[in-house]
């Protein structure tokens, strides 16, 4: 089989690295192909983590004892190593946030409630996550601002005469996935970030996916800001953040209130520090995003090249295996257009009872809406099956899917 | 946790040969819910007649459990009175919570749904029906 | 020494159970006395996360398999417990966030925004640390609410009668500190709560210290908000949450928006989850939230009581002890009326000077104005020294303390 | 790290005893600026002639560190020209980063500044002074 003859990574040597892995589920070894929604954390990631607890911590910033100083250079350094395998231009361009969701919040409350107004216009794209489509609801809500999604072609792609067209004058911001959770699909982010600039508008990718599974540089791809969820690139919860452009960041209104992003309180009024601590409030996620460093640098050693390739090889395997085994698969089988978050529908079974069948197998998919219900009325279906992959993903983990299949069907038949 | 214990053979039964699917002309109530956990959608029909389910149908998609579920609601409430099938729907959350043992009697095929109880990201699937029907009735429940 | 003799708890022995503690600082063995800007963590909370991420790790509410399952039943396991801890009436009253900032935010965001209007007023006290204002100065700024401030008495306490000629006819919130993180200070809530109540005002209680050294219970209490931190209670850093009254987060806003806390999305508008789920947008801080209710259950088994107890007594000890070696001590001496945070000023050493020559002994203490500017201009001083204790802390680090003011009044003497 | 590389005798000295911290009547700018972290606080006095800076003084408080910087600044500048004060304050800052071995006849009694490299929390309080005089000289730095 083509894939594991010229494989970019070595999947089975990774897998060591990942504790989890040796598990097993209902009673049989777990076959876990559901890293879209969350990623194994590999043990120098947990590692970490535990060290910093035992050995370092202490609250950044404030302390003048070493061991603060220890947690700060920790703390900082950690937004360097992560700024730095964005591509962005200085490490004060990334601000810590939880992940995704808190990024794009932050986004729509500290730079869209500040500068849209009424009939301006949001341009999402029917791809969209809900954590990129709510808070652009909320968003609207407060300041009049409009939303318009730009449509998909039938194959899950997004055209550029699409985008093109959706541009209104009043277009203020395109905010768009990097990588759709459903589909796999990339929008060709570098053109659609030149067309908004030109209608004089910003760009945020939400890279929650994208970031996780190629190679990201902000400036090549020139956008304005991009979010980035640490639990999806084998970080741990509560980590991650935004790369914001630094003009804009020093632009923006702040966004949570509280301890450490003030310079001066007053009874009724406050000024606030620089960008990127303006927008960090109280206590930060310390070991967690000390946890994503480990995670990047294990990342960059294998290299975001071959995570790319590797997914790419295991995307077309699992694409063959699938249609052979009768499946319908939403999205372009094209897997040089797509990363490796494979939307299913098999027969006449509905994508919960699949996956519960699979599970039963030890095999872990997806099914549901994936937090994107406006895909999944423009597919035609309630929910799909899916199955996604990571750095630790094998061939023999779509053997394992493809079999299930099979038990679904001797159940449902 | 065996599978066995969810897709019982008369789960599986109702799934593929759903009873009383269908819309009803007639109908004296509609009510419609979907749960976007798994995109489920059921609407419940019922005529009634006075205090009584005189007839009460189904139309919907989605999972086998919400789909059997469904399917026997229809039938175990066909003629009671609307108190009758409110009770009903209640000792059957009950039964999803784990805190009522079901009278065999009364539930017939619906106590093939106790293997759920183990399985709790599916109850939601398998009451959805039930709260469509408790709104039908004029009865609400609390989520 | 009475401390010793008739002892709340055994903090030698529970110092074994902090990997952290062992360690040395500056080549001295560590005396950490900054638990008030965040406590250590035991090795069974560090435990929790590393069992989390390497044996129970998926992404909660959705996946059907059983390892999601597991992980669904871990995340939601410990807000049961974590609502317990503070004797809320069910755990769906308890909404995760990630500290005490967070938390004030959220309520800043959807029930002030929601509910305040031009000319209301939130009245709040000297006391407050900077995350229970600025949230509130910019929720005025969106709102036209005004901010007022209960004077402290000169001995740092809040006076019910000062709080009564505080209300207007238009208090609708007032947002107050359960214990001071630089006076060691506590307000007497439940009484404060009912002079709100009986002003038609809710009362939001920041417990970021309170909860951390003293049994809470928010019916006895009866309080309307109470913000939690996890990492100052023992437990990781990005965890803790929000007790809201379930009446109250019920017609509020929504906060973030985002994947999880949507019932519908359609392309203008969504329809939400019911509490608390409506207000946790996204992928939360899962193995962090599993990892405070360690803590929590750590600190039950220790019991509350003892380790207000053993506050109680540190404190007095330390009272003693500072005020002979010539300290000038900040807020009441009484150690009935105040917890373990204690402010003080020595000599015409600037605190920053003391905190470094202490930390070259290895004891870590805190200079600066604490993220209580307000406060520091009440006392009339641009900062102070502190020095904060947890359940590990014993009166060997209060006497190393006292000797490191020794070291320093030869340097700068 | 040695505390003693920090608090050098000479530090102390100018902490204890500080030059020119005084008002100066007749100044031609006054700047004044504090350090949120720690509650430090300067004026910069100056009464610049011409291009020179013909006097310079200070006030305020803070820890050692900070008011000795000040001190010094007041004697290290004392009698140059605008530039050249401007072009020492930047070399301070240099030495604070890391990335300026300072030399030793221009700088004087600040060379004893270089153990605060060491703490990176104190280098602000070190910088403070100096950020102030080139606000009251004419030539903000950046933060
Ligand atoms: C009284 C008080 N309120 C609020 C906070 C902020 O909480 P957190 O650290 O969870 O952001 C702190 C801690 O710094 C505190 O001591
Ligand atoms: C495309 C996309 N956007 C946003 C999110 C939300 O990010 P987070 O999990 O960091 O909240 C996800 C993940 O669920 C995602 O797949």
């Amino acid at each position: 089989m083509a894939a594991v003859e010229e494989a970019a990574l070595d999947a089975k040597r990774i897998r060591e690295d990942f504790p989890i892995l040796s598990r097993e589920m209902s009673g049989k070894p777990l076959v876990y192909l559901d890293s879209a929604a969350t990623s194994q954390k590999p043990r120098r990631v947990i590692q970490a983590v535990t060290e910093f607890y035992e050995r370092s911590n202490a609250n950044v910033h404030r302390g003048v004892y070493e061991l603060g100083a220890e947690a700060t250079e920790l703390f900082e350094g950690a937004r360097a190593t992560i700024a730095g395998f964005l591509g962005a231009p200085e490490p004060n361009s990334f601000v810590f946030t939880r992940g995704s969701t808190e990024s794009i919040n932050l986004v729509a409350h500290a730079w869209g409630r500040r500068f849209l107004e009424d009939g301006d216009q949001v341009l999402l794209t029917e791809l969209e996550h809900h954590s990129n489509i709510v808070p652009w609801q909320l968003c609207a809500r407060d300041t009049g601002a409009e939303l318009s999604y730009v449509p998909i072609t039938d194959d899950g792609l997004i055209d550029l005469d699409a985008v093109a067209a959706s541009f209104t004058g009043r277009t203020r911001l395109v905010a768009i996935t990097g990588q759709s959770n459903v589909l796999g699909t990339r929008p060709p982010i570098r053109e659609i970030a030149e067309m908004a600039h030109e209608a004089g508008a910003k760009i945020l990718v939400d890279a929650a996916q994208f970031a996780s599974h190629n190679p990201v540089d902000v400036v090549e791809l020139d956008v304005d800001f991009l979010t980035v969820a640490g639990h999806k690139m084998l970080g741990p919860t509560a980590s991650g953040g935004l790369y914001g452009r630094p003009e804009l960041l020093e632009e923006m209104d702040p966004f949570l209130g509280g301890g450490e992003m003030i310079m001066e309180v007053h009874p009724s009024t406050s000024t606030y520090k620089e960008p990127p601590w303006k927008f960090e409030a109280g206590t930060m996620n310390i070991a967690q995003e000390i946890g994503l460093a480990a995670a990047v640098d294990y990342l960059t050693e294998i290299g975001m090249k071959n995570v790319a390739d590797h997914e790419r090889e295991l995307t077309a395997y699992a694409l063959e295996r699938l249609t052979a085994a009768g499946a319908t698969v939403f999205g372009t089988h094209d897997p040089d257009l797509r990363g490796g978050a494979i939307s299913f529908w098999f027969e006449d079974i509905h994508p919960h009872d699949l996956a519960q069948v699979l599970g039963d197998q030890g095999v872990a998919i997806r099914a549901g809406h994936h937090c994107a219900q406006i895909l999944m009325r423009r597919l035609g279906v309630p929910a799909t099956a899916r199955a996604s992959f990571h750095v630790y993903s094998t061939p023999e983990d779509v053997d394992a899917l493809v079999e299930g299949l099979e038990a679904a069907r001797q159940v449902f038949g | 946790m065996s599978l066995d214990d969810l897709y019982k053979e008369v789960i599986l039964d109702h799934y593929k040969s759903p009873r009383n699917k269908r819309p009803l002309p007639g109908a004296t109530v509609s009510k419609n819910r979907n749960n976007p956990l798994c995109g489920d959608e059921i609407t419940v029909h019922a005529r009634l007649d006075d205090d009584r389910v005189a007839e009460v149908t189904f139309e919907g998609q989605g999972c086998s459990i919400s789909q059997a579920s469904a399917s026997m609601l229809t039938e175990a409430t066909h003629g009671k009175t609307v108190g009758e099938a409110d009770a009903l729907a209640r000792e059957f959350r009950g039964m999803m919570e784990g805190t009522v043992d079901p009278d065999e009697d009364a539930f017939g095929d619906l106590v093939a749904l106790k293997g759920v109880v183990k399985y709790p990201v599916r109850i939601k699937c398998a009451v959805l029906g039930w709260d469509v029907l408790q709104e039908a009735l004029g009865r609400p429940a609390g989520d």
